[in-house]
């Protein structure tokens, strides 16, 4: 079971690399590009199992969520503001109310 | 007594697979990236938590049952942040989603 | 991003997360996948994440740029002196058995301080390139 | 003690037990670096000013937890819906957008419940306004489950302390 998990995971894998190379928009390159760093963290996950040194990969897997979504915001803030730095209070948006 | 773990972590793999394979359909069959969120949505929360949840059958009491839980935590929290700063982000910059 | 307020929350529960697992990587080297330079990152990347819901600016309320400079000699300060440290007790250059009468302890101690020396100044090299880059903008 | 004070205790305590899940060695060395690393965060957090009632929602936490089994039902469902339609060859779907009610007290009521309606699919929050959420719904029928406001009265009632 857990060998077809591996193998399901590399095809869905497959499945979200072609919907990043179709696109069209941007939206769809990064929605991909974060579907595709979920599964990898599975597949890291599941691989630890099958080689039987899980409790190391767990470890990577756990940096990797948090770093794929770390990415998934900075090219979401590139592709919306085109810098890193802004502080994102200049584009008048219905007013959240700020923070203090 | 270990076959019905195994039994179990058997049937929460194959739950896992199914939905995060249906979820990659999703993601190539939806017609613009709002819908393609719904399906990676898929992918996010059953398959990620099937197949951490069946690995975590197979882990037992230890550490590493503890690490998996908690990385399902982080995606669970982490996903559906990036997944609606991805669907604000693509409401500014794109138009309005496709509809019927 | 800041108007984005499930942006901001979550920002604001998962960095102090992220620092500590990156100084748990920091200190479990000998045990897991780790060390220093992988600490570095992740420590960097928290501050990246938190300095790019709430601006750039915002990080000189941690570090300002003069600490940066600070931070990122005194790792290599510190990777460099353990290495004289040998040298001067009469070993090779980061030869860590000099740390202590016992050599298995000094190679701990010695190798727990280069770690130490290189996470300092990976993380702040990473952070004063973050705002390099981050402070231009393009239009 | 000063609200702020308290919050960093609490945040300590909380950091020193993600600290022993991940580290689970429990001899004395470890321990220290342990305590020096909750203590190195917890200060950088205090510089950061991420510390404040958004960032550590003491009081709504325990009502959090027990509205999770509700969600995870309400996920699994809408899941196994939206999988349906995925996999049916004519793609039943009608999206919509609609603007609900969110009647939560503070920020982080209204970012639970709209985390909630991304969580299951199906729905997805596209903007998240001072007493409104607007929601992105595969189906017209998902858009007026939400409309009953079930999972908004629950979020609701998790704040109320």
């Amino acid at each position: 079971m857990l060998t077809l998990t591996l193998l399901v995971l590399l095809g869905s894998m497959a499945l979200a690399l072609l919907r990043a190379v179709k696109g069209p928009t941007v939206y769809d390159r990064i929605l991909a590009a974060n579907a595709f760093s979920t599964k990898t963290v599975l597949l890291i996950t599941a691989l630890g199992f099958l080689v039987g040194e899980a409790e190391y990969y767990v470890d990577i897997a756990l940096m990797y969520t948090l770093v794929g979504f770390i990415a998934t915001v900075a090219v979401l803030k590139v592709s919306e503001f085109g810098n890193l730095g802004q502080s994102g209070a200049v584009r008048s948006t219905p007013a959240e109310r700020p923070n203090k | 007594m270990i076959d019905i773990m195994s039994i179990a972590s058997g049937m929460f793999l194959l739950v896992g697979s199914v939905f995060t394979l249906i979820g990659s359909i999703g993601i190539v069959r939806m017609p613009d990236v709002f819908t393609r969120l719904h399906a990676a949505g898929i992918t996010d929360t059953l398959g990620a938590a099937g197949v951490l949840l069946g690995l975590a059958l197979k882990a037992g009491f230890s550490l590493l049952l503890v690490k998996l839980l908690l990385m399902l935590v982080f995606l669970l929290l982490l996903n559906p942040t990036a997944c609606h700063a991805l669907a604000r982000a693509a409401l500014h910059g794109l138009r309005r989603p496709w509809m019927d | 991003m800041k108007d984005n307020a499930v942006l901001r929350v979550v920002t604001k529960i998962i960095v102090p997360v992220i620092l500590v697992f990156s100084l748990y990587v920091q200190f479990h080297g000998d045990y897991g996948p780790g060390g220093g330079f992988q600490a570095g990152v992740i420590f960097a990347a928290g501050f990246i994440l938190y300095a790019l819901v709430f601006g750039v600016e915002a990080i000189e309320r941690v570090f300002s740029a003069a600490t940066l400079r600070i931070m990122t000699a005194l790792g290599l300060l510190l990777f460099a002196g353990v290495g004289f440290w040998s040298l001067i007790g009469g070993e090779r250059y980061l030869d860590y058995d000099a740390f202590a009468q016992e050599p298995l302890v000094g190679q701990h101690v010695g190798i727990f301080l280069v770690e130490l020396g290189v996470g300092i100044t990976v993380a702040a090299v990473m952070i004063t390139v973050f705002v390099a880059f981050a402070g231009r903008t393009s239009d | 003690m000063t609200p702020s004070n308290t919050r960093s205790v609490l945040l300590g305590t909380l950091l020193s037990a993600l600290w022993l899940m991940l580290s689970g060695h429990w001899d004395v060395r470890l321990l220290l670096l342990g305590l020096l690393s909750v203590a190195v965060t917890v200060w950088m957090a205090r510089r950061m000013g991420i510390d404040d009632a958004e960032g550590l929602p003491v009081q709504q936490l325990p009502r959090l937890i027990a509205y999770l089994p509700w969600l995870a039902r309400a996920v699994v469902a809408s899941n196994i819906d939206v999988a349906r339609r995925i996999v049916t060859p004519s793609l039943p779907i009608e999206p919509v957008t609609v603007r609900v009610h969110a009647d939560q007290k503070t920020a982080v009521g209204r970012v639970v419940y709209a985390n909630s309606i991304t969580l299951t699919p199906g729905t997805i929050t596209l903007e998240v306004e001072e007493n409104s959420i607007e929601v992105h719904a595969l189906t017209g029928e998902g858009a007026r489950d939400l409309c009953t406001n079930e999972m908004g009265r629950r979020v609701t009632a998790c704040e109320a302390h």
